[in-house]
């Protein structure tokens, strides 16, 4: 606590204190940017460095990736793969499961519907 | 004992002899907040809670809310508390001690995707931007005459957070808490309303129908790296922020992991809900007629809406700004959606958007300064914590 | 250090060493009621708990309850529970400052539709009759020397209602905390063996033939605004039910909304299944030997059987006099759901309707005084709250 | 605490504050009943009166009224509409949610299974 | 107020001028750890809250948790705690109360299945053999001039059960308790490295060859009555295990009873999951360079290996007696699952049989002495803490 | 806390407390094994003994044990019961179940799957 014994700042005080703030949010989050470009780019040089090293296409460098999913922001709409089922059954198995799940359709998301072959 | 005298007790001791008129307005003002909440859809899920903890803390003598034993001068005594304290006094032992707020931020960032701001990270110029309006009102309710303390909570209305709100509030300026928490879910609701007519009038049509390029994807790594990155970065500079944004960031990471999703989703679901039903009624329990009933609650809702205001004006006009830089690549509508109120602020910038230009789809590109906004309200709330605190 | 000694300390700090007579009694009791709750099915939700709290607090020198921190005459020393206590201790604040039981009454709340009650509102006056048993048991408790704290609580076992039974005693007599709890809980599961003889006795056939007319349906907005109304009343005119009532109605309103559903359904389930883990074990530890084992007791479960049989007289009597007031139109039998044991009380007054007239549904129509007694059970306890508390 | 002080009581003194107490229920529960009826009344006059003003059916008049789904009783079996659905289907819709939910079929309830057309 | 005074304030308020050279490399640890958690999958549900709670507690001027608050020779003050704690201090009051482990072993008892053990009663043995790493690193750590109460919870590491660990460091050696939580959860994770070399050393092929017979049915009443026993007979010999292993039988008999499974769910879930979130990150804050970064931590990683290694080496000895004494019938590799560390390693013992001995199925047989393993740590943390505690 | 003022105890301290403690440790746990024994034994003869009473098979004594599953250690895969349904269909439900519960396919237990006839 910097102001504690501060009773009361003056107006142009109050200025100058929101314009330092200000700054200071604005330099952290630019930081903050500035960061994820950095990280984005080792990760791209990385990739690179990896693939001329392996002569081949870039692998999945760390273990969590394996199963990294196609990144996708929310309220994206996910594509649904159909797989050996019918589209009639597709739509039949997501009201289903809207209906068990209690959720409207439109905020469920299906990844894939796959027929299990007998 | 004299059954005469116990019927004359429980008359003395019933709500309607202690009934007075400041009483009945605030019960008339919980009914309100309780209409805006269920029939308006006003944040419910906190509005709903706030209210009903304001109607039974205005019910008079019923004793479940002692305001004298948070105000203190020389800080609560917590032994006293438990001993003596009513239902909602316990309950608001988690949002005095801050545990409330952070612990819903565990759930917002197990929510929050961050993907479109690291897709795009000068998303986060607009996140800062959008926290003008916190300074605005600031500097207003100065002019005021609000003690700093006061006018610091004020001014964070503007970041359109409301576990942020209340965690800077709690500490620095108590007596306000419930005119704040509720000035500030009410406002977020009202996004669809404040918003609109500051995009038109700020932005002129050709810039608003600007269309933005597909965002590239973002990998796993990137995005299980990210929280923590931000956490140690942030925190460095600023320790204030520590409980707040690293509640937010940790939250965010057991989501990315892909290794701890029964937490994740503890954290969104279960969890959240309990201490949102806590933190609702709780917060509510602090509008006693004494603290709420004065000039200072009609400010606060004036600065309020001043906040939110120059909050998007700051958005649109940073969004303007970076239109021209980046030769028309961003559309300064999704500045508007720097204020946060996930997704909510995304929501509105993206009908506007369509409205001017029916093929343009600017959700997921609102949703970088959407989540930016988030942490650039924990950043304005750690500094207004580390000098007024 | 002395290796035989440490031999000679085991053996003296083992739990064989510190036996005695009246533990294994109250161990054998435990036993007995893990098998009420598990084998026959007794309230199992909240006996299995309190029988296996039982069982820990009676193995001697486990150390895990210290009843003598919650006697003391100066109060409970709180910093020295969270010091020195052991897990029950700890678990047992939530039972003494009254958190429990108001969090099962959110989720109570939450699961009760009042849609039957306010389509025939009359149901309150049996849900009011069915109150005559707390009273009876609170007289003849009085008469065998109970003190006034110990007979009210006695007394609302009678209210058939576990959470409010443990929401008195727990100010008013927490020596008897666990009796009485477990009073409540079994007799309430013996509803089924309780109430039928009562109704062939005090209700004629041809009464207990009566049809009832199907029961209006009943709109969203009453059913949003009745719990809101009711909090508003009752909290006014008695205000120390603000907390126990006030969190019934607020899980109600939760309910009701439809936009906080999010809220409801955590309520009901986790918040509530961690609240009754906690209360069912914590109470179970109150069952030590020198507070259980004597007449005391015995007393308790005889009253506590007295007062769920006046209950069920008081409802069934009353509904007599409704059905000869409204000539005709209403069946006594629902009278005696209005004990509350919500819906175990209202199945009991169908099942029996059932058998006196093949085509006689009055399950829905016994669900009105039903949630009505809990209501009524509430505002008995808040009365005996403001003349003992 | 109105008798704090009070170590005992009379009989005679319990059975008056019995009386007194069971008095002070019915008065509050019958209140509670005047005021549910007073409110149903309202309700309908509002509704009338409005019908009147709007020379048509009445129409729902709060917001949230607007999903209000038909007030069903707690127990009761909500009536199942089939949509274009045959009841085969549905039975066997009914027993896949039972199954994933872990629920009994009848403490289900459905209140509509319909058919989402391609 | 002077703005450049309020710049100047900042910086100096800013972390990296509280840095030093420790909580840099802590930092990096705490990075490790993460990795560990995320991309290892080293029990993340616990490794990536502590990980991530160190984090934040060595990040500087943070203040989110305060050692001095919990170390203070005449005890904690709580009252203190809730003014001037951070929010980790607030969620450390669950750890240092024990409620905590206590809880997650509810939960672990309702994940249980005894059934395997009490098919086969002769697995206890083998549970109580494999507790043989405890003793060996608790003399271990006397013999490296640790205290007695420090040294007893370096043993418990042995027993590769985190909350067990947790609960019984809590109470010796708080100032060890980050670095036993993150030995214990980081060895467990590593059984199947370090267990299979051991297996193949020390049994010979043949008997590790050896096909057990098939495991009888166990009926629902002996699963019943089974925690109800074991609680009763072993807080009588050792009352200080009551809170632990009352809490695991308490779980169990949730689970088992088929009348409470709305409880047993919430405790493997819900209840669970929040009070894992709260202790990985709390344990994690304890985490700070004064009392992490010294020979300590480094001799109790080693320790810890030793206990688990000899854990293992106990198991697999007194499998091959058994196998010995029974002629054959018992492979001595399910031995090695009487650590505990449920069912990782059941499921190594099961992998190492299939490999000597293609049709060889183990791990039901493994399942036995890895619950009896829980149940031997919590005795052998019983009698640690009722000699040391 | 026996030992609470004891600051350190010598090497030879430890290694008899350590063999005291496994001792205890092996004796605590062989009493268990020996109650589970017992109990065992006592459900063995009480079935034998009820059943000879009755001149029948053994029923189910305890309430409890009505509706006692076939008790099966964790892991095991429960067997699926098909009744009056096609394996297809079977796999159709499974499929949809394990999607709507997120569950892999290989982590969910049916018991049963029944058509529930029209
Ligand atoms: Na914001
Ligand atoms: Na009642
Ligand atoms: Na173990």
């Amino acid at each position: 606590m910097m102001l504690a014994a501060v009773e009361s700042i003056s107006i142009g005080e109050s200025f100058a204190l929101s314009g330092v703030s200000i700054g200071i949010i604005m330099g952290v989050l630019a930081c903050i940017m500035l960061l994820i470009y950095l990280m984005s780019w080792l990760f791209r040089r990385f990739d690179e460095w990896n693939a001329k090293r392996k002569g081949k296409i870039p692998p999945v460098t760390v273990d969590a990736t394996a199963a990294e999913p196609v990144a996708k922001a929310p309220g994206s709409c996910g594509d649904l793969v159909l797989i050996d089922t019918t589209e009639r059954e597709a739509a039949m198995i997501m009201a289903i499961v809207a209906d068990s799940t209690e959720t409207p359709l439109n905020e469920l998301r299906f990844i894939s519907i796959k027929q299990i072959k007998e | 004992m004299d059954i005469g005298q116990v019927f004359v007790d429980l008359a003395k001791d019933s709500g309607f002899a202690g009934m007075t008129w400041q009483n009945a307005v605030m019960i008339v003002i919980a009914l309100f907040f309780l209409f805006l909440g269920i029939a308006k859809k006003f944040e419910p899920l906190l509005l709903v809670g706030i209210a009903f903890g304001m109607l039974l803390t205005n019910l008079p003598l019923g004793e479940i809310y002692h305001p004298e034993m948070w105000t203190a001068a020389e800080g609560v005594n917590y032994a006293d508390v438990l001993q003596r304290g009513g239902l909602l006094d316990v309950l608001y032992i988690g949002v005095k001690t801050g545990l409330y707020p952070c612990l819903i931020f565990v759930g917002v960032g197990a929510m929050t995707d961050f993907g479109p701001m690291i897709a795009n990270p000068k998303s986060l110029l607009l996140g800062a931007a959008a926290q003008l309006g916190v300074f605005c009102a600031f500097i207003l309710a100065i002019v005021f005459k609000f003690d700093p303390g006061q006018a610091a909570s004020i001014g964070i209305i503007g970041g359109a957070d409301g576990p942020t709100a209340i965690w800077l509030t709690k500490s620095l300026a108590p007596e306000l808490l419930s005119a704040i928490a509720i000035a500030a879910y009410s406002y977020m609701a009202l996004i669809p309303i404040i918003q609109p007519p500051l995009m038109r009038l700020l932005v002129p049509k050709k810039e608003r129908m600007v269309k933005m390029e597909q965002l590239r994807e973002v990998s796993k790594r990137e995005k299980i790296i990210f929280p923590i990155m931000v956490t140690v970065f942030t925190v460095l500079i600023l320790p204030s922020v520590a409980a707040l944004l690293g509640c937010l960031m940790f939250g965010n990471l057991l989501k990315e992991t892909g290794v701890t999703d029964r937490l994740s989703d503890t954290a969104q679901n279960a969890l959240m809900n309990i201490v949102t039903l806590f933190l609702g009624i709780s917060v509510g329990a602090t509008a006693q007629a004494a603290a709420f009933l004065n000039l200072d609650t009609i400010l606060i809702i004036i600065l309020g809406l001043v906040a939110f205001a120059f909050s998007t004006v700051g958005g649109l006009l940073f969004g303007r700004v970076m239109c021209w830089v980046t030769r028309g690549k961003i559309n300064p509508l999704i500045g508007a959606a720097g204020v946060s109120a996930v997704p909510m602020a995304a929501r509105v910038a993206h009908v506007q958007g369509l409205k001017d230009n029916p093929d343009n789809y600017l959700l997921m590109h609102a949703m970088g300064p959407n989540v930016a906004g988030v942490i650039g309200s924990a950043v304005a709330a750690g500094i207004l914590m580390s000098v007024f605190g």
